[in-house]
């Protein structure tokens, strides 16, 4: 079969000051983003390309930046958490999550049983429409958009039902320190399993449209690997660790919530590029369906929702400090939390996956591979840059 | 864990140590130690997973606070080394060399903070802002309210009533 | 690695050609918000009291309070309504969550669309939109984030009760005061009905904080008898507040007390910060030390006016001394809080009558400002045959001969005619004294004036509450009172709208045979101190001195305030009285 | 490798101005083939420096309500995702919602398409690219603004980041409430778009053309690192 390879002793390279000569004629320095279709969301790369090789790339975020960490400062705890879901769009509840966890830990409040599975069931429906839009996405990138038509579709059911159990479609504000704010709703679990049959068809499509499929096979397989010494150098996490053989799953390895009364195994993979990462999480679809089965089967029927907290206009949160973390649809996404026992926090640091995956890891994993490949490699990382900026 | 602890109090000055969890302790380091301390907790103890460098603003004692979250991936235990370093003129040891991305914390740290880590790579480089010409934001004497009215001026013809002033008004006019 | 099936797997896609279509055909309206949907905001207007809670949680300052045509303001009820910007709101609900009545809602709309960005502002409820009739939507889940449940009070067991004086309610501990202080709001409603507008939710914030010293500074800036208050007050600001609506009412008086508790008198001085009083020369006197002649005093005292308290008994205190039970307020605390104005300078004259141990005239004259604090001195009689009889009190004297330490003999029966707080310290006082006791009331339980905590305390030791009975005769034997006579009552609307009246029911006699009769219907004031001429200057009311907003009286120089000018007749009112007279005379003679 | 260079950087001078200048925008004195020398301005020489110019309508009023008909329904939206509402446009443009039906559709340059979608709050660095992005744009074209941000600050009503009111930078079209809003409450407001390009009421790009000093100094006001031309179509 015909494979291409340049012939890189034609491509100047960067001079003793880590600086390339742009005067040599041979380089070009183009943008990929923040307005491009290829890019996860709103951020651009500086690439320095020579042919379709790419020299040197920066990554350049900041677009999305909204202080949050800063306006925190002035608003007191409860205020805290319409913000906080903000800092991911894609999937939101991980950063309510991990807020109201800390808080618990800090102020020592044990949340009611059907609280615990009510967030758990809430953790796992936002991981699957995560999921449900990156992994079609994937094949988005490489000029395979039906996927997508369906992903979506289907990540759109879900967030139906989040509506009903939440309120909200995206944001939704649904765990608070100390429990949820509501039960299920009457046939919530008839309307869900609905829902979940669909997914299982998708998952069977989806595989005979993007994993089966030649050209994605031929477009991603061998492209951007990440050598398995790169998981420490460069803090990964998640599935992209899963991908280069390192089993990291914050569920298994510090079980919270009721994720210790379940029985799930994520997938593994030590092939370590784009096919394997998709792979993963195509996995990771059919165990979240899986989850939300047990989860839904397990659940208690009723119970207290909500653990009795201090009233939430002045409620000063003792002193001291933690860090929090939960597995998102990225990986281990952790909330550094430190209170000086006033109303207000002092420090509410986000450090989620994207921080490396997308700035340091691909800045490294783009040079020398294809222009035409980026695209590919961003969404196969799943950078988020809301969780960068913040 | 107590054991790691009891480890690193033989070699170091340790000022402070917290249990949060069975698994998670903050100890408290002089800066001058942090980085050795760092180094020996990731090649001895093996807290080969660098998880986050953050900075706290303790404006009240003319500090910021610097903590180095690491974990141990076999043993799952994590680690927070503080360390406390001066507020006017903030400059901290780099740890660029110990793994790849804590340069995009000193980045960030640098921009946010005003920390300088001197001889990390990039470090001079705007990460999240273009063009401030302000103290950096995240430290505390910035107020961010103040800025965004002026500078975005809020949309004009709001204005509420405090419901105890109102009432008195209301109902004592003469008072 | 590739074979012939990864080339044809893809077309596997097309058995979705002959599938249905998922689109929806009219997603503008076929796709209502879920049930729960936070949508726009609506507001139940005739339900919502404007405490901005809303506004107070709102962490965009979405949320703005405005005074709004139609709705009053008044007690318990600001006036104010939400004002919802949409530039600002981000849909979260916490405003519907916390709102203390459950009339803030969301409608499960969702779609406003315009070109005006001036438009995304308006009041749920009064400006009207088309969502207002929507049932769905996002309602105050069954949860709370402002705890509802009081911290209860120890009080002594109802049992123990007879046979002591000592206080009932023991007082809030140091976690038990915090954890009620955290149920507060901060949202003021309150301020506006006490009478003295204390700052109410700043001193609750510094409870909550640990802050005694800046609580009891708060105190003292609107009332300098928290001691007092804090044990006996009508707490009117507990009937408005906000909490109250969604759970039980904060303990505002408890706080009080616990902070009027918590720093020694010795402190006081210096947490207030009176070291040193710089004399201003001029020279005010007081007739009367009740509430509101001492919280005039206090406040004249601290500004540098030489102040002298005329007082006919032995002791200060007025009502709050002789009137009310020690079970309620032990003497101590009165002692100390005349203790500590007398150390700040205030000159008390005891035993002096104003009318008979010194003219009127004469402390007009010597004074650049007099204030008259009189109180309701003398009891109304109950006018009905027998009352002249032995056995027959009135239920100030007998108080004030308890108070007094007095062995009072009532027998082993008593009746108390009457329905207010007189009339329960009497009844309460009795069954210590270990009577039986029958309260007989013209109306209702439900209407009598009384506090209804002192109700639940007359019920709890024992007093039998006999409503709608009107005595007509005390039948007496040998010059001694041995049983009352009363007729039954029905109540009969009243045509006016007034409170529904007693009418006897012909041919209900009923007989109680009894020890001692104790009369409570009330008490005027006793102008006789005063000389005919300076009387005809002051113009009266109903027995009621008429004062203007100043407090006062028609008569040159002189102020007057408590019960003998206002109607509500209780202790704040006539501090407040006390605190607005002492502005005014200080405005007078500085200004 | 390095051959002999045929320009010189001249260094800017510190004034407040070129405080941000970034080096490649930096002036610099260019040796022709011919031996005469040259001064370049990367900023002001490369680039059309003209103001925009307000269109007028087309005199003959059938013409023109035509015209009006066929743009209303031919909205070509930028895929430019600014802010969080951008999440919502996936269903919007799949087949649950189907936009293309009402005749929307999403290019992925400003060269193709008429109307922008200011999905949410914008950070000021953002917002430069937001203009560039604009101005790019064909004439007629629109802006769609999402969500409370747009309006008046929304969530991050002070953050120090953030922009208040959108109208201040760019002539705006439609708004639509919500954080964030719905497909359904976007279709709502390309209804509402449409309704008003068929009236003629879309005219925010001559809004911007005849508002552009104004606009220019708003925008200059807050973006500090001006250093890009004031006009660049």
């Amino acid at each position: 079969m015909f494979h291409w390879t340049p012939d890189r002793s034609a491509f100047p390279t960067a001079g003793p000051d880590g600086k390339f000569d742009f005067d040599s004629h041979k380089l070009v320095k183009i943008w990929h983003g923040p307005n491009h279709p290829g890019v996860t969301g709103n951020m651009s790369l500086e690439l320095t390309i020579s042919g379709d090789e790419v020299l040197e790339s920066k990554t350049h975020v900041g677009y999305l930046h909204r202080g949050f960490e800063k306006l925190y400062e002035r608003r007191t705890w409860i205020q805290c958490f319409p913000t906080v879901v903000r800092m991911c769009v894609p999937e939101s509840d991980s950063n309510e999550y991990n807020l109201s966890a800390g808080i618990e830990e800090l102020a020592g409040i044990e949340i009611p049983e059907m609280a615990k599975w009510l967030r758990t069931l809430v953790l796992e429906m936002s991981r699957l429409q995560a999921l449900l839009r990156i992994v079609p996405a994937q094949g988005g990138t490489v000029g395979l958009g039906l996927g997508v038509q369906w992903g979506v579709y289907l990540r759109d059911l879900i967030l139906d039902r989040f509506e009903e159990l939440t309120g909200g479609r995206i944001y939704h504000m649904y765990m608070i320190p100390g429990g949820v704010r509501g039960l299920l709703p009457d046939g919530f679990k008839e309307r869900l399993e609905e829902n979940l049959i669909l997914v299982d068809e998708f998952v069977l499509s989806i595989k005979r449209l993007m994993l089966d499929n030649a050209v994605f096979k031929k477009r991603t397989v061998g492209i951007a690997h990440i050598p398995v010494e790169w998981i420490d150098k460069y803090g990964i996490v998640g599935f992209v660790a899963r991908g280069a053989g390192v089993k990291k799953d914050v569920r298994l390895d510090y079980p919270y919530l009721a994720y210790d009364q379940l029985d799930f195994d994520p997938a593994i993979s030590t092939d370590s590029d784009i096919y394997a990462r998709t792979w993963i999480r195509w996995n990771d679809i059919i165990t979240t369906v899986d989850l939300l089965r047990q989860i839904m089967a397990k659940m208690p029927k009723k119970g207290e929702f909500k653990a009795p907290t201090p009233n939430v206009l002045h409620w000063q949160v003792p002193k001291g400090e933690v860090y929090v973390r939960s597995e998102s649809s990225r990986g281990e996404y952790g909330f550094y939390i430190v209170s000086d026992g006033s109303k207000y926090p002092r420090r509410i640091n986000l450090r989620g996956p994207s921080y490396t995956h997308a700035v340091s890891l691909l800045e490294k994993m783009l040079v020398n591979s294809n222009i035409s490949d980026i695209a590919a490699t961003m969404v196969s990382l799943q950078t988020c840059p809301p969780e960068i900026e913040r | 864990m107590k054991e790691i602890i009891n480890n690193i109090q033989e070699k170091f000055k340790i000022s402070e140590v917290t249990e949060q969890r069975e698994n998670q302790y903050f100890i408290s380091v002089e800066k001058k130690d942090t980085i050795q301390l760092v180094t020996y907790l990731k090649d001895i103890e093996k807290f080969t997973n660098f998880i986050l460098l953050t900075a706290v603003d303790w404006i009240e004692k003319g500090q910021f606070q610097l903590t180095y979250m690491l974990n141990h991936p076999s043993k799952k235990l994590d680690i927070g080394v503080r360390t406390f370093i001066e507020r006017e003129n903030a400059t901290m040891d780099s740890a660029h060399h110990l793994w790849e991305h804590v340069a995009t914390f000193q980045r960030e740290l640098k921009e946010m903070f005003g920390i300088d880590f001197p001889g990390s790579p990039r470090v001079d480089e705007p990460f999240l802002l273009e063009g401030w010409d302000n103290i950096p934001p995240m430290r505390r004497d910035f107020d961010t309210k103040k800025y965004s009215e002026e500078t975005y001026f809020p949309r004009p013809g709001r204005s509420t009533n405090d419901p105890a002033e109102h009432m008195k008004k209301k109902l004592y006019p003469n008072e | 690695m590739m074979n012939l099936k990864d080339i044809l797997s893809p077309f596997s896609a097309w058995r979705n050609l002959l599938k249905e279509p998922v689109t929806i055909k009219d997603p503008l309206t076929e796709r209502p918000g879920a049930p729960r949907y936070r949508g726009f905001h609506k507001n139940d207007i005739e339900k919502c009291i404007g405490c901005g809670t809303c506004e107070t949680i709102c962490e965009n300052e979405a949320i703005d309070l405005v005074a709004v045509a139609n709705v009053d303001t008044k007690n318990g009820d600001s006036g104010l309504r939400p004002l919802v910007d949409y530039g600002r709101c981000c849909w979260c609900a916490l405003c519907v969550d916390v709102c203390t009545t459950g009339s803030l809602t969301m409608s499960n709309e969702y779609t406003w669309v315009s070109n005006d960005p001036e438009d995304f502002r308006y009041i749920p409820g009064v400006d009207k939109k088309e969502w207002d009739n929507n049932d769905l939507g996002w309602k105050k889940p069954d949860y709370t984030l402002i705890p509802t449940e009081r911290m209860d009070m120890e009080e002594m067991e109802p049992s123990e009760r007879e046979g002591t004086f000592l206080e009932i309610v023991r007082g809030y501990s140091r976690a038990q005061a915090e954890k009620e202080a955290d149920r507060c709001t901060e949202c003021g409603l309150c301020v506006a009905t006490c009478p003295a507008h204390m700052d109410i939710p700043g001193y609750i914030r510094a409870v909550r904080e640990g802050d005694m010293e800046e609580g009891l500074r708060l105190l003292y800036e609107t009332n300098p008898l928290p001691e007092i208050c804090g044990r006996v007050c009508t707490h009117r600001c507990e009937e408005v507040c906000a909490v109250g609506h969604s759970g039980d009412p904060l303990a505002i008086r408890w706080l009080k007390r616990y902070i009027a508790d918590q720093v020694p008198f010795e402190e006081y001085k210096r947490i207030l910060g009176i070291t040193s009083i710089e004399e201003n020369g001029k020279k005010v006197g007081i007739i009367g030390a009740g509430p509101s002649g001492l919280s005039a005093a206090y406040y004249l005292r601290i500004r540098g006016f030489e102040v002298t308290i005329y007082e006919a008994k032995s002791k200060g205190g007025g009502m709050t001394m002789y009137g009310i039970p020690k079970y309620r307020l032990p003497m101590n605390m009165l002692e100390s809080e005349i203790g500590f104005l007398e150390e700040i300078g205030v000159k008390f004259v005891y035993e002096t009558r104003v009318g008979e141990d010194i003219s009127f005239d004469e402390i007009y004259k010597k004074h650049d400002a007099v204030f008259v604090g009189i109180g309701f001195e003398k009891p109304y009689k109950i006018n009905i045959k027998g009352e002249e009889q032995k056995g027959a009190l009135q239920a100030i004297s007998f108080l004030d001969d308890i108070n007094k330490g007095k062995k009072v003999d009532i027998g082993k029966k008593v009746a108390i005619v009457g329905g207010g707080n007189v009339a329960m310290d009497a009844a309460r006082v009795a069954r210590r004294l270990g009577a039986e006791v029958y309260m007989l009331y013209r109306r209702r339980v439900e209407d009598m004036p009384a506090d209804s905590e002192e109700i639940h305390g007359a019920y709890e030791e024992g007093v039998q509450i006999i409503p709608q009975t009107i005595p007509v005769e005390i039948i007496g034997e040998g010059g001694k009172v041995k049983s009352i006579q009363y007729l039954m009552a029905e109540m009969v609307p009243d045509e006016k709208g007034g409170r529904p009246k007693p009418v006897p029911i012909e041919g209900s006699e009923q007989v109680l045979e009894i020890d001692t009769l104790i009369g409570a219907i009330g008490q005027e004031a006793d102008y006789g101190f005063l000389p005919q001429e300076y009387l005809d200057k002051i113009e009266t009311n109903r027995g009621r001195m008429l004062v203007d907003n100043n407090n006062k009286t028609t008569l040159d120089k002189v102020y007057a305030g408590g019960d003998a000018v206002n109607k509500t007749a209780d202790a704040i009112s006539a501090i407040a009285d006390g605190h607005r007279a002492a502005d005014a005379i200080e405005r007078m003679l500085l200004v | 490798m390095a051959e002999e260079k045929n320009y010189k950087i001249i260094q800017p001078d510190n004034s407040e101005e070129n405080k941000f200048l970034k080096p490649e925008n930096y002036k610099r004195e260019v040796t022709a083939p011919d031996g005469n020398t040259f001064i370049v301005d990367p900023l002001n020489d490369y680039f059309c420096d003209a103001k925009p110019q307000p269109h007028a309508p087309n005199t003959i009023k059938v013409v023109e309500k035509f015209l009006n008909w066929a743009r209303s329904q031919s909205i070509w939206v930028l895929g430019f995702g600014t802010g969080c509402g951008s999440i919502e446009i996936y269903p919007l443009m799949t087949p649950r919602f189907d936009a293309y039906r009402f005749g929307v559709q999403q290019r992925p340059t400003p060269r193709q398409s008429n109307l922008m979608i200011i999905s949410g709050y914008l950070s000021v660095k953002t917002l430069k690219r937001a203009i560039r992005s604009y101005e790019q744009m064909q004439s007629p074209k629109f802006v769609m603004a999402l969500g409370s941000c747009t309006i008046n600050g929304g969530m991050y009503w002070d953050s120090y980041n953030t922009i208040n009111r959108l109208d201040h930078y760019m002539p705006v079209d439609v708004y639509v409430a919500g954080c964030m809003p719905r497909p359904e409450a976007l279709l709502a407001g390309f209804m509402e778009l449409k309704k008003r390009i068929r009236e003629g009421k879309g005219e925010g790009a001559n809004q911007y053309a005849e508002n552009f000093d104004w606009y220019k100094a708003n925008q200059k006001k807050i973006i500090k690192d001006w250093n890009m031309p004031d006009y660049n179509w």
